[in-house]
């Protein structure tokens, strides 16, 4: 009985470990998010709570000038905004659809076609990230949503994971569909999508997350400060931190590196159970 | 209103200060429209400035850094050559209204001018004034000889004596320009493409078995490559000493807590008696290729507004970068601002100090990665994994490669 | 209401498997009709042939005059409960039953007279706004049913549609598809490899075997007059005993056993006797003598295993034997019984091509 | 593929028709530029090129500093991922052991998921920070002489544990949901088996984990290599002495800082094949070998 | 070999559900005992409670003298077969097999000749190499078995482990378990719900209801004797016929339905008539009337449902009645029959309380 308990114990002593491990640093980041510049410059990062939470916040959030020259941290988390929601739909819809093709259907080019879905998930973006910036501004795209986001859902792990799900959907269902006279289309829309809503919005949220997170690709492709996402925020402050020359505004960079962090875990941990499904599923 | 793009690498105070120009210009006529844009690091501007080049979405300025000059003013019709835009399209150009520090850096080999010279900046040695009464320590060094003397009494007091913000561009590049030593071949590369660099000096390698010894001795700090690293050392009092630009003068004076001074850049005795000036830092304006002429008449008026007397001086007095025209540095001077704050002006007179040979500047390909091979370099042998003379020899070798490239992609 | 017809189907899938063979069958008009076989004889695909879920290779299914070979799934007007049920998971009781009804656009009113009438003879009104994974098993099996008749098709087909149920409630609804089917009178065909099932469900019984019909007739007369080996030991729970032997003119002989009575049959071939654990008999004067290993207590009837003397089965160890006694009769483990039979319960094979001789 | 298909005819077309055209313009056609490209030697501006057949993959790929940059990628690579798996099965083993609060732990050992690579780059920068870094000063006042800034071996360190702590979430989820994936009865039947607990997780739990770890060690590999560049760029960003910079930090560093665009995408090229090999790695010996 | 005593064992679960609830028992060396019994009933909690994969919330247990409730599972000496059988996917046959006994330190030689040993008795020599994944289900039931008879323990414990085989191979399982059992003579204990499995498996058989024992005895016992409702209801195939009915001192009436020839029951309250299919028979003279609505024809004997005239059921329908009758008694549908009965065979129970009365 004893023993029983020992090991119970150190089991918990071990994830108490692991959960501080894994959340002091966003506590810290928060904590110093509310002292001022001077503060942290003379004492270091801080573990409780400061007064300047209101005024650091509201300074990054909504002030000019107060992070980037023109563009405050709120414009900043609507861009990231529309490049995780924008990124997660249309990645969805589109493998979705490829992915429908690929389960549902025998046709010539069947194969051809999937090795080349395939293949797009060997190479990640990072190394051929010059040529797309050529193409997506040859395509007149550069600084628009839609150049942003399309390059991005290029790569079909979307198509993966659905045509996952797809082939654990019964058979019979398609059959069934089939006796009560659905043509393919009808079967999309009527059956495989609504039956495919958790996926769905399990992979919504995935994506939302991979979309938000975004960063050498946005940085690349912005020019405009107004399109700025959060992770860029991130950069330039940085850059700023980096470069010196006056008071550094450690402060504005935890801020920022709160509000970059906050969207996405609230994401994640309010659909904590739909996204673990989504996420140990899809990639199996 | 047409737009004019200006993307510069201006952030932190010197970004807030560009934003204040813009506002004026655009406040002082209607015609045209200004829009900077803070795109990162120098690093990151050129980048940018490159991939939208490439992407026909280049703005009209871009802001290029010293380093990147080889490959922007190599890059023929890239660019509309600042002089060439001003006769054009504006007033008209002449050279000698420039001070003369500024006027070759960013010019061709046939000394026309291409980029406009527009945050020049020189090394400059900060010092904390009220560390060195604390050491007991009078004046600021001129020469490392002297550095070397009131070293100890500062790490007595408590501080590390000396910390530095850009090894390429301070302890290398203007160390050749401060003791007029030749860095490359081929006119310091000016004359061709085909070059090959010096830097495998003995005065040089001298300089850094010092400068490691320093280090070793707890005279000298090393915070990172950023610059800020190194700056924030000196604001929090860790060093005594600072070497950083000019153009952090405005940034100093907000930031730091104690009385600071500025002094010129130290050299060695045992190398040079009289030192020579350094050459200017920071960075330039291009005019970028392939827009219409309406908007480079809004890129050449801008130009004319950025150089007069009037926002030269407010540029000057807000950053600490220097005058360009001489009719700035003038206005300056009778507006009695050296009066009231000598160090201002230091920058200036260094790089007015007279000029050698190899004081002119540099013309290097692919000089930013010649910089990383020298950072790779000087890490190592600050963190004692390499000697001085292996460093050096790798530095030759790996810089001539990159040059010998450079060479066969311009030819 | 409709006769099927099959003649001469074969089924060649992508992959070369020859999964049906020449099958040549006449359902009649509200003919109950039971395949049954066991696992991969090809009972599925040729039920999936007759909805249209599946090609046929050769040969022509007629659903009375017609002749459906190309007529798409829908249009066959067949209805079909899955194994699995295959209910739309994310459509109410009410949308699965009127999905089909949709597509082939009846009229809203219609459509709700229909289910309604449905799923009062099913007892399911109460649930019709419930989604699937709110019902038990059974329920679903009556949802699955429900979609079924609500379209009131010419043909029922059924994919072994209980074996996902527990054992009572597969009785239960077993005895529910029989009477649900006499009521209304539908043409079915029935898949199954449970051989109570497919006994007592049938009008008629297929037995199909390597993707033929091995004997089709009713289920009595399968078990009583089994046309192979193969119906033989199929049909019959707990399965016929068998005993290979040879008949050397007058006896059948296995090992030291000598069994006559029997005439007319192939001398010297490999023959097999079958005799059915309920056409055994204690009997002093019995020719067999069987050890008993093990009594199992029914409840109703137990059944006895022993070893038969004398004979031995393929691998050479005692044959094993199984009698059904009634509750009331229970010999010791260890005892030695003599068992006799009736001549005329006795089944006897050749079994080289598994034909039945007697 | 399903039992049951629909049958040939142009629906199937329209429905992969948008995916396939994104892929072709925004991957093929970039990718078969990058290989292009690789045999050019052009000007930054893209003014003037000349095809050079292997020269940039001589000039880049064989000198010191790409070897360095391999060598440290493979270090790094594999100590990120043994680190992170060894740490987030840990975790995941006893919060799936775990009755009270195993909600509470998993949620918080999952939620750095939702973080992104330079957000935690940042993060981890500024704990590291000499200025206020508590971490900093923590290591020194430890008596470790830590300089990252100087020193590669305290650089590694810093980007490797910012790296592992990115990664432990995502590995955690995975293992804890291998861990469930074990039916209960197997490590019942063991308990009986067997009475020592940490010979059933040697014998029983991290045999049966095997299939989701080389799938996550795969998935680690991957984000080692390419992932992680947000957290290099706001760390160290290769310093010092380009020991920190990994294989595609270096390719960024070249391409775009240096404006070496040839010499840039032979790397990507090299990179490519890498990827690739390790795909089919992936596939041939790990996809066969362990299924249960 | 071993004797195991239970004594007023309890289980609460953490989240309060009281699964098993005061349950005495003592189980004899070599005693083979079936826990039976609906589902969610405890059955499979009171068995990995003495497995110790469970703890005992109170009671005690203990195998021969020692109280085992703090003892580990893998110091108890007693061996489990589960439903999935949880063989160790990654290990071969013989690593299955000789786990426990490494773990335990026996010697490799030794480990082998058990192995080879219990491989032999279950026909898997053959296999021991393989992974499970490479084995049918039958086979990966025989080396759960081989586990578990490989450490020789004192008490083997079964969780249904024939559930997930087809019903031939369960025959056969079941048959082969008995066996084994017997020639071992080890302690047993089997969880089951099926009761064929339960009658003709168990020494002793334990009907559970509700985290209690509701009797226990024979098999046969139970079958004939049943104390209450539940384990008459629950015991026997077909199940036993049962009708709501009130004595009114001499008559039981439901309905219409009026049957003599009871005494001494309780007037005025509810009871229930318990009347096996087996033990009715056609009888022109018989007092209930069947109108016959299904006949199956299970081959050896044939079912016959249909509703009795006269009573109804709780739902106010008719009340349906199922007979057993042999092979050539088939009474055609529609008619209605007369049955008669025994009366020592009937059951009356209290409805209430469900306690038998006759
Ligand atoms: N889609 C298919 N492609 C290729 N071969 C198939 C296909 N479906 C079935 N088969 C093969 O055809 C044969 C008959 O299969 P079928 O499903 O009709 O058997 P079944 O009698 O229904 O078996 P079960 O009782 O297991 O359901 C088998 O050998 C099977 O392997
Ligand atoms: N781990 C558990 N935690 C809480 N309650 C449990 C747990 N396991 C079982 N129970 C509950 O205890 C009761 C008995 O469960 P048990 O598994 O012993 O039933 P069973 O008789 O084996 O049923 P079955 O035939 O379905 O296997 C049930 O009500 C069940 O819900
Ligand atoms: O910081 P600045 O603007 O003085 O520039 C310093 C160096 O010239 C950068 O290359
Ligand atoms: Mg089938
Ligand atoms: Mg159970």
């Amino acid at each position: 009985m004893l023993k029983l308990n020992w090991h119970a114990i150190s089991g918990h002593l071990i994830l108490i470990l692991g959960a501080i491990f894994m959340t002091a640093p966003v506590w810290v980041a928060f904590m110093s998010s509310t002292h001022s510049a001077e503060t942290l410059f003379r004492e270091g990062l801080q573990a409780w709570p400061g007064g300047h939470f209101f005024e650091n916040y509201n300074e990054v959030l909504f002030v000019e000038g107060g992070v980037m020259k023109r563009v405050t941290a709120s414009m900043m988390l609507w861009n990231s905004f529309i490049l995780g929601i924008g990124f997660a739909v249309g990645k969805v819809v589109i493998s979705m659809l490829a992915a429908y093709a690929i389960v549902y259907f025998r046709f010539r080019l069947a194969t051809p076609l999937f090795w080349i879905i395939f293949m797009t998930l060997l190479l990640p973006l990072e190394v051929r990230i010059i040529p797309s910036y050529e193409v997506v501004a040859g395509m007149g795209l550069l600084d628009t949503h839609t150049g942003l986001i399309l390059p991005l859902i290029a790569s079909a792990t979307g198509t993966f994971y659905f045509r996952q799900f797809y082939k654990s959907v019964p058979e019979e269902l398609l059959e069934a569909a089939r006796l009560d006279g659905a043509n393919a289309w009808q079967f999309f829309i009527d059956i495989l999508v609504p039956i495919s809503k958790t996926m769905i919005a399990a992979i919504l949220i995935i994506m939302f997350v991979v979309g938000w997170n975004q960063y050498l690709w946005p940085l690349i492709m912005t020019t405009n400060e107004d399109n700025y996402t959060l992770v860029i925020g991130i950069k330039q402050i940085y850059q700023v931190l980096s470069e010196g020359g006056e008071l550094p505004q450690f402060q504005k960079a935890y801020a920022l590196t709160i509000l970059a962090t906050l969207p996405p875990v609230i994401v994640v941990l309010v659909f904590q159970s739909w996204f673990v499904k989504g996420l140990v599923e899809s990639e199996k | 209103a047409t737009e004019v793009q200006w993307w510069h690498a201006m952030g932190g105070r010197l970004g807030e200060v560009v934003d204040e120009i813009a506002v004026k210009y655009n406040e002082s006529q209607s015609e045209y429209k200004l829009v900077p844009t803070y795109k990162g690091g120098y690093e990151d501007t050129m980048t940018a400035g490159i991939a939208a080049f490439r992407a026909k979405q280049q703005p009209h300025i871009l802001q290029i850094f010293d380093a990147g000059a080889a490959t922007i003013i190599n890059a023929k019709g890239a660019t509309v050559p600042v002089a060439d835009l001003l006769a054009e399209h504006g007033d008209g150009f002449n050279k000698e209204d420039y001070i003369a520090g500024v006027r070759n850096f960013y010019a061709d080999s046939d000394g026309k001018m291409i980029g406009m010279p527009f945050n020049s900046s020189t090394p400059l040695l900060y010092y904390n004034k009220d560390a060195f009464k604390k050491a007991g320590i009078a004046n600021p060094p001129k020469s490392w000889e002297e550095f070397e003397e009131i070293a100890p009494k500062l790490k007595e007091a408590g501080y590390i004596a000396l910390a530095q913000s850009h090894s390429p561009w301070i302890f290398t590049e203007n160390f050749h320009s401060r003791h007029n030593l030749q860095m490359a071949t081929a006119n310091n590369g000016y004359d061709s493409t085909d070059v090959k660099i010096m830097y495998n000096n003995p005065e040089l390698k001298m300089h850094w078995g010092k400068v490691k010894e320093w280090l070793d001795k707890g005279w000298y700090g090393y915070y990172g490559r950023a610059w800020g690293d190194n700056q924030d050392a000196f604001i929090q009092q860790k060093t005594a000493m600072w070497l950083g630009s000019s153009g952090s003068f405005g940034g100093l004076t907000k930031s730091a807590e104690f009385e600071f001074g500025g002094s010129f850049l130290p050299y060695w005795k045992s190398i040079i008696d009289e030192p020579k000036g350094t050459f200017i830092g920071g960075a330039a304006l291009f005019t970028m290729a392939g827009h219409d002429d309406e908007e480079y008449k809004g890129v050449a008026d801008f130009m004319k507004f950025l150089t007069s007397p009037e926002m030269q001086y407010f540029w000057h007095k807000e950053t600490g970068y220097v005058p360009i025209t001489n009719a700035a540095y003038d206005l300056a001077k009778s507006d009695g601002y050296y009066k009231t704050t000598p160090d201002a002006e230091i920058g200036i007179l260094q790089l007015n100090q007279p000029g050698g040979d190899w004081t002119k500047g540099y013309r290097l390909g692919y000089y930013v990665q010649i910089r990383e091979v020298l950072y790779k370099h000087y890490d190592d042998i600050f963190a004692g994994k390499t000697s001085v003379d292996d460093a050096f020899a790798k530095i030759e070798e790996e810089s001539n490669d990159l040059l010998e490239r450079f060479n066969a992609t311009y030819n | 209401m409709a006769e099927v017809k099959l003649t001469n189907v074969n089924k060649v899938y992508s992959n070369g498997a020859h999964a049906v063979r020449g099958v040549n069958m006449e359902i009649a008009d509200g003919e109950f009709i039971v395949f049954v076989g066991p696992s991969g004889c090809g009972k599925s695909t040729l039920l999936r042939m007759i909805a249209g879920l599946e090609t046929v290779t050769e040969g022509d299914l007629h659903i009375d005059e017609n002749r459906i070979n190309d007529v798409s799934p829908a249009e066959r007007n067949v209805a079909m409960v899955f194994q699995n049920y295959a209910l739309y998971p994310h459509m109410t009781v009410r949308g699965n039953m009127s999905y089909g009804l949709k597509n082939r656009g009846d009229s809203k009113e219609e459509i709700e007279k229909k289910v309604i009438a449905a799923a009062k003879t099913l007892h399911i009104e109460d649930f019709l706004d419930r989604q699937p994974n709110q019902l038990s098993g059974g329920q679903r099996q009556r949802v699955a049913m429900g979609r079924a008749i609500v379209r009131n098709p010419k043909v029922f087909l059924f994919d072994e549609p209980l074996s996902n149920l527990d054992a009572k409630l597969r009785v239960q609804m077993r005895i529910e598809i029989k009477k649900l089917q006499r009521k209304m009178g539908v043409t079915s065909i029935y898949v199954t490899h449970d051989q109570t099932e497919a006994m007592t469900l049938a009008d008629r019984l297929a037995v199909i075997n390597n993707g033929q019909i091995e004997q089709m007739g009713k289920p009595i007369e399968l078990y009583k007059d089994p046309k192979t080996l193969f119906v033989a030991s199929f049909i019959g729970s707990p399965q016929v005993n068998l005993i290979s032997v040879q008949y050397d003119g007058k006896l059948l002989k296995s090992g030291s056993l000598e069994i006559g009575g029997f005439d007319g049959l192939p001398i010297a071939e490999e023959l097999v006797l079958g005799l059915r654990p309920e056409h055994l008999r204690i009997d002093d004067q019995g020719k067999l003598a069987m050890k008993i290993d093990l009594v199992e207590q029914h409840g109703a009837d137990n059944l006895v295993y022993g070893t038969l003397e004398g004979a031995k089965n393929e691998d050479g160890d005692d044959l094993e034997l199984c009698l059904r006694l009634n509750q009331d009769q229970e010999p010791t483990i260890g005892e030695t019984i003599k068992l006799g039979y009736d001549h005329s319960n006795a089944l006897v094979f050749n079994k080289e091509t598994g034909k039945r001789l007697i | 593929m399903k039992r049951v298909q629909f049958s040939h005819s142009p629906i199937p077309y329209l429905f992969i028709a948008p995916q396939i055209i994104i892929i072709c313009i925004f991957f093929l056609w970039p990718a078969a530029q990058a290989i292009y490209q690789s045999f050019l030697l052009e000007d930054a501006f893209g003014l003037s090129s000349q095809f050079v057949w292997f020269k940039n993959y001589k000039d880049t790929i064989l000198n010191d500093a790409w070897l360095q940059s391999a060598g440290f990628t493979l270090v790094f690579s594999f100590l990120v991922t043994f680190l992170s798996l060894a740490l987030a099965m840990l975790l995941a083993v006893k919060a799936n052991e775990a009755i009270q609060g195993a909600r509470t732990y998993k949620t918080l050992l999952m939620w750095a998921y939702a973080i992104a690579p330079p957000v935690a780059g940042l993060m981890g920068n500024l704990m590291f920070n000499p200025l206020i870094g508590d971490l900093y000063y923590f290591l020194n006042a430890m008596g470790w002489d830590f300089n990252h800034k100087l020193d590669s071996f305290d650089a590694g360190f810093v980007v490797v544990l910012i790296a592992v702590w990115k990664q432990v979430s995502v590995n955690f989820i995975f293992f804890l949901s291998g861990l469930q994936g074990i039916p209960k009865s197997v490590i019942e039947a063991a308990t009986i088996d067997c009475k020592s607990s940490l010979r059933r997780f040697w014998t029983m739990t991290f045999p049966l984990l095997a299939p989701t770890t080389f799938f996550l060690i795969v998935i680690n590999i991957t984000y080692a290599f390419f992932e992680t560049f947000g957290i290099i760029d706001t760390t160290t960003a290769g310093a010092p002495g380009g020991s920190t910079s990994t294989l595609v930090y270096k390719v960024y560093l070249d391409g775009f800082r240096g404006s070496d665009l040839g010499g840039s995408s032979a790397q990507s090229v090299v990179l490519m094949l890498m990827v690739l090999a390790l795909t089919v790695i992936q596939f041939r010996f790990i996809e066969r070998k362990i299924h249960y």
